[in-house]
């Protein structure tokens, strides 16, 4: 079995997520290499959609911010992010997005505004960005985050991003088009919400315990009947994934 | 998958046939420029019925598809033949009921495509002080504006069965560079269910991706693309050939009476295969004098980053 | 004093009401020959916007339709159709619109849709296209047309685009941003809106009768106080007005 | 009254000097590419006060600006360094209550633009089923749609009084050629009372009139047009000159406390006359590494009508 970081451990199993001919709203960063690597692998009709109006880009280099002009060059289509934010994704046609946020909670609810209080913070993140839209329209989402007892509380400060709410049938009240969070990806495993929308430990990667995800979760994680154990990365994904970043920029 | 599989390639009478159904609203965009009347025609040859034809002007072609039995409902805002004065047919069958219509103000129409296409359930317009066309389409409705108070006027999303889009160039997955005048081909595409693209050319990928500006339609909303080329004439398209307003001048005359009409049909489109033998048949003279000599837009350097 | 048909008389006239750099929201036929009249002349910073989404078309040919090919090239700007009538119009980017109908009435209220009832029309007309936004939002609107009896009734029997309704205040009261029609132009002379929103003849084109005028009126019309006589169309601007249409399509 | 009578051409500092004033709601526009630093400098150089800072994606440049004590409010959707972490001056000032907010989604703070550009009140958006931040911010409402009966989340329009807005090329009029990603470029130019242009590049008229479904801005909007070449740096022109990451990561560096911003205020801001003086400074070998090798875009015919 190959030898890999968290980092690599994590996007590559975000990768195999991703279905050939899947649009997908991506981030910089470990998003970036999972959808690149998922196009080098099974999916070469991935198509990667920007929130900065980039459709179908072919990153000539790592891509060091969300407007890199290498997402520009040879990309299918730039439009505004008005028309980013309705023709693409209010309307139907983005398949993935990708989520991340400071803490996710026992129903996947995402916060990436603020710890503590709303108008008195101990901390102000950089708030919700695309991702309260992309939360609520993609067909799928999912998350890549390291498995901290901080980063998974039982329930988020604030619900920059919607997951099931306070289970699944919330969700389903308030409308929304897209079918929500469909995993977690961490460094030890796998969380997917079950028929209520409460994350349950679904995978454990290689060597991993279940006692070990229960210490790192913030709640009282149920874990699925059905436990599976990942396959690890192959020697040709790690290749490919590290040939797209170079210098470890993201895959430290 | 191989990326040469996602090709969409097929034939005009393929792409009709698999994607305009009998009691389909079909949206065959553009406003004046890039009028698709290729496939009207293929509609008419492969006899479809009750269709709703939604457009925010029908032009001569929807006259032509009234005309052969295609439609059983006009959804407009304004019908003419542009430049020269009534569209004959279409004004009769609304005069005397046999044709169901839908009024709207241009504003109104394009904003039902906005809606359809952003994937809203309405857009918003101020209020234009003229009440009586609200009056008479009750899909007109009002809303107020919880800032002000004071009302605007709404119309409900249009999101057609079938759109049609007539583009200079586009890859054989759909991806569409389309300049000249605009109207509302990229709204249309995004607010239909499914997508017919005609091109004057289609061409590798890597000419789409050298400009990506001018992509204003991606494939990933588009079910069929067809090679097309003088798709739109008496339309046009810019930079490849004039509009034939002598045409548009003379179905001003051939539609004052249905024998006339029937022949016209008869002879331009019964009668002849597809676009090919159209346009060929149209003659040289005809091919001469819509040619127009090029001239290119200044380079624009994307950079090789 | 030059001979001219009424057509080029109308022409002439509605190019003088052009301010040097106004936006102006034409159609096809006399209006776009009167902007380029204009431009010739008095006006060479007007700016013409068409409905298909052209601003600052520069014809090198005159224009047979509204889309005609050579409004784009070597035009400023090409948009789409809803950012015309968005960021353009509603926004109160347009100076003028120009404006015409089969009915006129008192008030100035502009009948394109039927004669006769709505759902059994005498005449179904072509409808509204851009007239019912132009009128509501323009800055300031002109008609041209001939002075006929039939195409100036007391009540329009269908208000496709707002003059100034039953009176000054009740458009007001309704709240467009458009300052309604600035003047009637036809080949007798200029109907003007009072203080109440009701046209009266303000002009006489050399050799009209105010008697003419009234019979070829729907309503009993007011006669403005200081009623003018125009000033009639001067050699240059017949020149360069004939040049535009040489054979004569719109002038006749 | 000659043509030539319409040019706007004016330095940086005289635009900024008549167009912003103290207490204004300031629009810079820019989502990572074509941000206007030179413009934000000048306007640090000039002192202004109390401005509301208007934008999706703050960037270092109103962090720069909130530093040197220019603002009184930032309007915003993601305050974050692009690429690199936390804006620290921003984030400071927020929660120690020294700067006020208002936060959106990204398509919220971009629908608030979308209703000023287009002159409407508000625009609808779907729910997102998370409704946090519309508690938070009461600038966000709901109206019914009356055509299904459920509620859309709606936004105010926002028309900053001026909007900064950077691109490729323009004429002297204003009239401007932007490619390369568009971000909110053509809404919040249209959204504002005031804007002014910097451009890389002024050109002949005829260049713009080339191409002109490429022209996203019109010369009626636009209050003055300044010649500024590299004005976006550090962040880019698409095809004009790269990103330079290196100091989106040292930024990152030199806020970590007051000294050090005010030192490389004084050194690049204050210290300069301008942006010449700045791109000078920064040197040869930082020209080299930015500089770009060009690639064009397919030649477009629009034909000699």
């Amino acid at each position: 079995m190959a030898t890999c970081t968290a980092s690599e451990l994590m996007t590559v199993h975000a990768a195999r997520l991703l279905r050939d001919g899947d649009v997908v709203f991506v981030g910089v960063g470990l998003p970036n290499l999972a959808c690149n690597l998922a196009r080098r692998t099974h999916a070469p009709n991935l198509v990667m959609i920007y929130e900065a109006g980039v459709i179908g880009a072919r990153p000539a280099r790592l891509p060091l911010s969300i407007g890199d002009p290498t997402l520009v060059t040879r990309a299918t289509s730039v439009c505004s992010m008005y028309d980013i934010f309705t023709l693409y994704l209010q309307r139907g046609n983005v398949d993935v997005g990708f989520l991340g946020g400071a803490q996710i909670d026992r129903f996947c609810n995402i916060n990436a505004t603020v710890i503590g209080d709303y108008d008195h913070p101990k901390v102000r993140l950089p708030g919700s960005g695309g991702s309260m839209e992309i939360a609520g329209w993609a067909n799928r989402c999912y998350i890549m985050t390291p498995h901290q007892k901080r980063r998974f509380p039982e329930k988020v400060d604030f619900a920059t991003s919607a997951g099931f709410l306070n289970g699944r049938a919330q969700r389903e009240a308030a409308g929304v088009r897209g079918g929500g969070p469909q995993a977690v990806v961490t460094n030890l495993g796998f969380m997917e919400p079950d028929e209520n929308g409460e994350l349950v430990l679904t995978a454990l990667h290689p060597g991993v315990t279940v006692e070990e995800v229960k210490t790192n979760t913030g709640w009282d994680l149920k874990v699925a009947g059905n436990l599976r154990i990942t396959e690890p990365p192959t020697e040709d994904e790690l290749r490919l994934l590290r040939e797209l970043d170079p210098q470890r920029i993201y895959l430290s | 998958m191989k990326e040469s599989s996602m090709s969409k390639l097929c034939s005009l009478k393929e792409a009709i046939a698999q994607n305009v159904h009998d009691g389909d609203c079909v949206y065959a965009a553009g406003f004046t420029h890039l009028i698709p009347f290729a496939a009207g025609h293929e509609i008419i040859r492969q006899g479809r019925k009750d269709l709703t034809l939604a457009r925010a002007t029908p032009d001569l072609i929807y006259d032509q598809m009234v005309a052969a039995g295609c439609a059983k409902k006009v959804i407009y805002s304004y019908i003419g033949n542009p430049g020269v004065g009534s569209l004959r047919i279409i004004r009769s069958a609304l005069e005397t009921g046999r044709l169901e219509f839908e009024e709207y103000s241009h504003f109104g129409m394009i904003s039902r495509l906005q809606a359809g296409a952003s994937g809203l359930p309405f857009m918003p317009m101020n209020q234009t002080a003229a009440t009586d066309l609200e009056r008479a389409n009750p899909q007109y409705k009002r809303v107020t504006d919880p800032y002000s108070g004071r009302e605007v006027v709404v119309v409900p999303a249009l999101t057609p069965d079938v759109a049609i889009i007539h583009v200079q160039r586009c890859d054989e997955r759909g991806n569409a560079h389309i300049w000249g005048i605009l109207g509302e081909q990229k709204e249309a595409a995004f607010a239909a269910k499914r997508v017919i693209l005609t091109a004057e050319e289609i061409v590798p990928e890597e000419i789409i991706r050298s400009d990506p500006n001018r992509t204003l339609i991606p494939e990933f909303v588009v079910s069929a693309v067809c090679h097309v080329p003088y798709c739109s004439h008496p339309s046009y398209t810019q930079g490849y050939y004039d509009r034939d307003n002598a045409f548009y001048l003379e179905w001003d005359k051939i539609s004052e009476t249905p024998e006339s009409v029937q022949a016209w049909l008869q002879e331009w489109v019964y009668g002849v295969a597809d676009r090919d033998e159209y346009w060929q048949k149209l003659g040289s003279e005809t091919h001469q004098r819509l040619s127009v000599p090029p001239l290119y837009a200044a380079p624009v350097n994307y950079g090789e980053y």
